[in-house]
């Protein structure tokens, strides 16, 4: 159960922790200056969720790793983070569209997370809970200026989501780990968000006069470790410190 | 030149400007001028820092650095506002930058090399530029006051933040201390540079301080700098790379060498060693970009024109 | 004088690998199929020196540091290749254009290194001068294709001089390390080199119509480890394995 | 319908078929699109591999797949050149690959995730490849067989020296040999399902056997490299992932268990991991060098252009 728990919040923490470091590499490049202070803003928020979840992880796991042992000590086929969070940022429509899915996901996510038996997963919910509100507004609002803008830019959008669709799926799978965990009430199911992040979605879409892709395969394999050729490149940059220089403070 | 003498009168008072006075051509230019490259600074600082952000060594540091780094846009976005309220747009003046036109702190022309450039800029660079804009809280221009006052405030916290880094790392093993070393060895002299040239080459002084934009000379304010920095190396146990550093105890005053202002001219002409670089990646960021804005520019006209049909 | 020939030897070795690393980016994504396997053979050249030579600075060195532990464990202020060799691919003009600077240079100086009166190096020396001179000529070739094919490859290909040029003055210096192994008769005196390298780079921009550039203000720094800030960025992939896997045989 | 005859008793005679030499027009398109798509899997399989070019853990290692990725860039071209030989041009060939409309193999959309995977398409793809090709060696058609000569020399040197790289990750540490069973698990099956669809749903085969351009069936050359591949497994000490395999002491062959037809489908449709990745760096390689190819052309045309006015 504490194995089961564990893994679990280390796929949460991997999740924010993987979507931090990608916003991060906007930093500075940016199309406005707003966005590089509003992406900035994301990427923090997702930060600030990962060191939570993996100090948590850690004490629930028991053996005295930290939230840096966790996140710079791990090897690729040991991160458990959904593989829409570690797709490239590409260009700015497909920056958006992968924050846009993902907190379309996580905003009801951690609505429901509130009202999880184990008080730490729902104490840090209720934070994470108005950060996700915030990025789901920001980047729907791009959805819709970026759809609805020029033609180059609805195109863009359209291409972008075309890219991730085949991502969004894996959010919704619930493997044994979930299952049990749902059903000691401690766990989201995600099952349940389905409907709502297809509404929200749709509308939006909508707004945006895009078209939302039709249902299709979707790819898996984030949660058992089975990642896109993308993902080792982007630990080589975020591990290094800590493997270069290992054991000391900073 | 009656208006003249009232506008001088009101700074000698120690009166605000605002926006809708009246006000000398030359004292507008020189504010823009000074803004406007206080901005410039701002947005092409946050590139060396973010260089690192990628790399931070610890989640907690990283997201100090994305703070610091979201700050700094914050800051650009306030002092850009302030040059608006003095009729120059923001996207003139981003132009200028752009183009090579306006300047911008050649500070930021340096690389950031190891992890401890994090903390040196935070610590060195940072506590330079709070030396020169802690007076400019009381500039004589309204809202480039105001603005500094809450800079001040995010940049002092910033250089604290910046000195504990590197204290941290002394602290942890000699290698980091050597890193930290190395850092201060190669931001100490730029970061003296950063107050301007010697005062008896600075051309813009008098005028500005009449004017009140300036307080002290470039000399003055330097001098305040190596004063507070000096024993904070010492208490990092770092040796300032100036052999001709000593205190001269009748002024309590640190006295250093002399400044390779060579180096400074090289580097301000456009020969430093990240000069093209930095150009290059916010020209990039603006051309990438460029289909963004004009798309949010095209979605706000449609939505007005919109609502136009919807009210008629 | 063993620490002044390790030092040397090491500076060779680096600008090798980290010039077989950068070229190796490449891999897949050339513009010709021709160029894909033209690039990677010289990559392939280039690692192949890096190998010779960081085994031959090891042995002088003396402290049973091979190949790989001098390439994949130092640290990115102990790296001493010129700044030249660490800049980013850019698009093809500015990887030819750096090719051949490097080249243009290396051709004369391996030449000269055969009659080393150090034996290792003058072998390594007569293998490293045919490749050079088949990096020269492949490197030049496209120098004369791009400047004088079409207006925008004219376009790119000077654009690429001229951010590069800044880095071809740090080729030509010679600090006491250097001084004093060219009074042994051990190391080429750059300056011996800096005719031929300018006339070889006047003749080939000629046939290009391309401008030579004014000398100005010449980078410089790699030699004692102040690189540019895509350095960093370089070693973390480099060496990630190494440091993620300390110890291991692979 | 006499010269039909001809050709299949030069061909039942196992003489070679040149380009000049009549043939029938689904021998030829069969070949073109088999050459083919064997040409384009050697240029999309550059990617799995290029992806570990810049980590390899060694410089011996970085050299020799430097070396294999430029062979199989060499095999390409081969190929291509054969292909032409039927009329077949390298730029129709790419535009169809590039438009999807031309496949490749489909192992290639699977992703390289750690170092032991560059071992394990050494060892099993480039394997699996010898065994569909070593009988191409005897095609009927001239070219190619002489292409498939001269790859299948340079195959099964990859593949020696994929095994001995698993070996040497197997004997250095269990942390490696972990590695290389999660690599092994990864890639076995998708390796088994490059030798195409079970015979009793192979489309081409009874044509092509005629023809002499395919001498086995799917299902034989399959079983062969199960054959040989099961005890170099074990020799590492590797489990291969298959539960039902075992060994017929009667036949001598490995039997193996339920190859997953819907995944391989599923990826041949372009729904495997990395179709859309694989796809893309291609499209972008070609864009991205367009001008070039263009600069290129445009040289060769002025240089003509110009000994054609020196000459008149």
């Amino acid at each position: 159960m504490k194995d089961l728990l564990f893994a679990y919040i280390l796929r949460l923490a991997d999740d924010a922790a993987i979507l931090g470091q990608r916003l991060g590499e906007w930093c500075g490049h940016a199309p406005t200056l707003e966005e590089d202070i509003g992406l900035a803003n994301v990427a923090l928020d997702h930060i600030g969720q990962a060191r939570a979840l993996y100090s948590y992880a850690g004490e629930v796991e028991g053996k005295g790793r930290d939230e840096d042992q966790l996140c710079f000590l791990r090897k690729e086929r040991e991160f458990s983070n959904c593989l829409l969070v570690e797709q490239p940022n590409g260009d700015f429509a497909e920056t958006i569209a992968r924050q846009f899915f993902f907190s379309a996901f996580m905003l009801p996510f951690w609505e429901k997370m509130k009202a999880s038996k184990d008080e730490t997963l729902a104490a840090i919910a209720a934070k994470a809970e108005k950060e996700a509100a915030y990025h789901l507004r920001h980047s729907a609002e791009w959805v819709i200026r970026l759809g609805d803008g020029t033609e180059e830019s609805r195109e863009r959008m359209q291409d972008a989501i075309e890219l991730l669709w085949p991502f969004t799926g894996e959010l919704f799978e619930a493997d044994d780990t979930v299952k049990v965990l749902v059903a000691e009430g401690v766990a989201v199911d995600p099952a349940s968000i389905r409907d709502e992040w297809r509404e929200t979605v749709g509308k939006v879409f909508g707004q945006a006069t895009l078209e939302m892709p039709e249902e299709g395969w979707a790819q898996t394999g984030g949660r058992s470790g089975m990642h896109t050729e993308h993902f080792g490149h982007l630990l080589t940059e975020m591990q290094y410190m800590q493997r270069a220089y290992p054991g000391l403070k900073w | 030149a009656e208006r003249g003498a009232a506008f001088q009168a009101r700074i000698d008072n120690e009166e605000k400007i605002e926006p809708n006075d009246w006000m000398p051509e030359g004292y507008r230019k020189t504010l823009v001028r000074q803004i406007s490259q206080h901005a410039h600074s701002e947005i092409v600082g946050m590139l060396p820092e973010g260089n690192w952000i990628t790399r931070a060594p610890t989640l907690k540091r990283k997201a100090a650095l994305l703070a610091k780094v979201q700050d700094e846009g914050g800051h650009g976005l306030y002092l850009y506002s302030a040059a608006e309220t003095l009729g120059a747009s923001r996207e003139e003046l981003n132009e200028q930058l752009l183009s090579g036109k306006a300047k911008y702190s050649s500070i930021f022309n340096y690389p950031t090399l190891t992890w401890a450039d994090i903390g040196a800029i935070g610590w060195l660079v940072d506590g330079a530029a709070i030396m020169n804009q802690i007076p400019l809280c009381r500039c004589s221009f309204g809202p480039y006051s105001r603005a500094m006052i809450r800079i001040c405030k995010e940049e002092s916290f910033h250089q604290r933040q910046g000195y504990e880094l590197l204290l941290t790392m002394c602290r942890s093993s000699e290698e980091q201390k050597e890193m930290v070393q190395d850092a201060l060895n190669r931001w100490w002299w730029p970061s003296l540079m950063m107050f301007g040239p010697s005062d008896k080459d600075s051309q813009h002084s008098a005028q500005s301080m009449a004017w009140k934009i300036k307080r002290f000379t470039n000399d003055e304010l330097r001098q305040k700098f190596v004063d507070a920095t000096v024993p904070q190396a010492h208490y990092l146990g770092l040796t300032i790379p100036d052999a001709d550093l000593k205190l001269n105890e009748e002024t309590g005053h640190w006295e250093y060498g002399e400044i390779d202002w060579s180096e400074f001219a090289r580097v301000l002409k456009g020969d430093g060693p990240c000069n093209k670089q930095r150009m290059k990646a916010r020209q990039k960021a603006h051309e990438d970009g460029a289909w963004v804005r004009e798309a949010a520019l095209a979605y706000s006209e449609k939505k007005k024109s919109r609502r136009g049909q919807q009210a008629a």
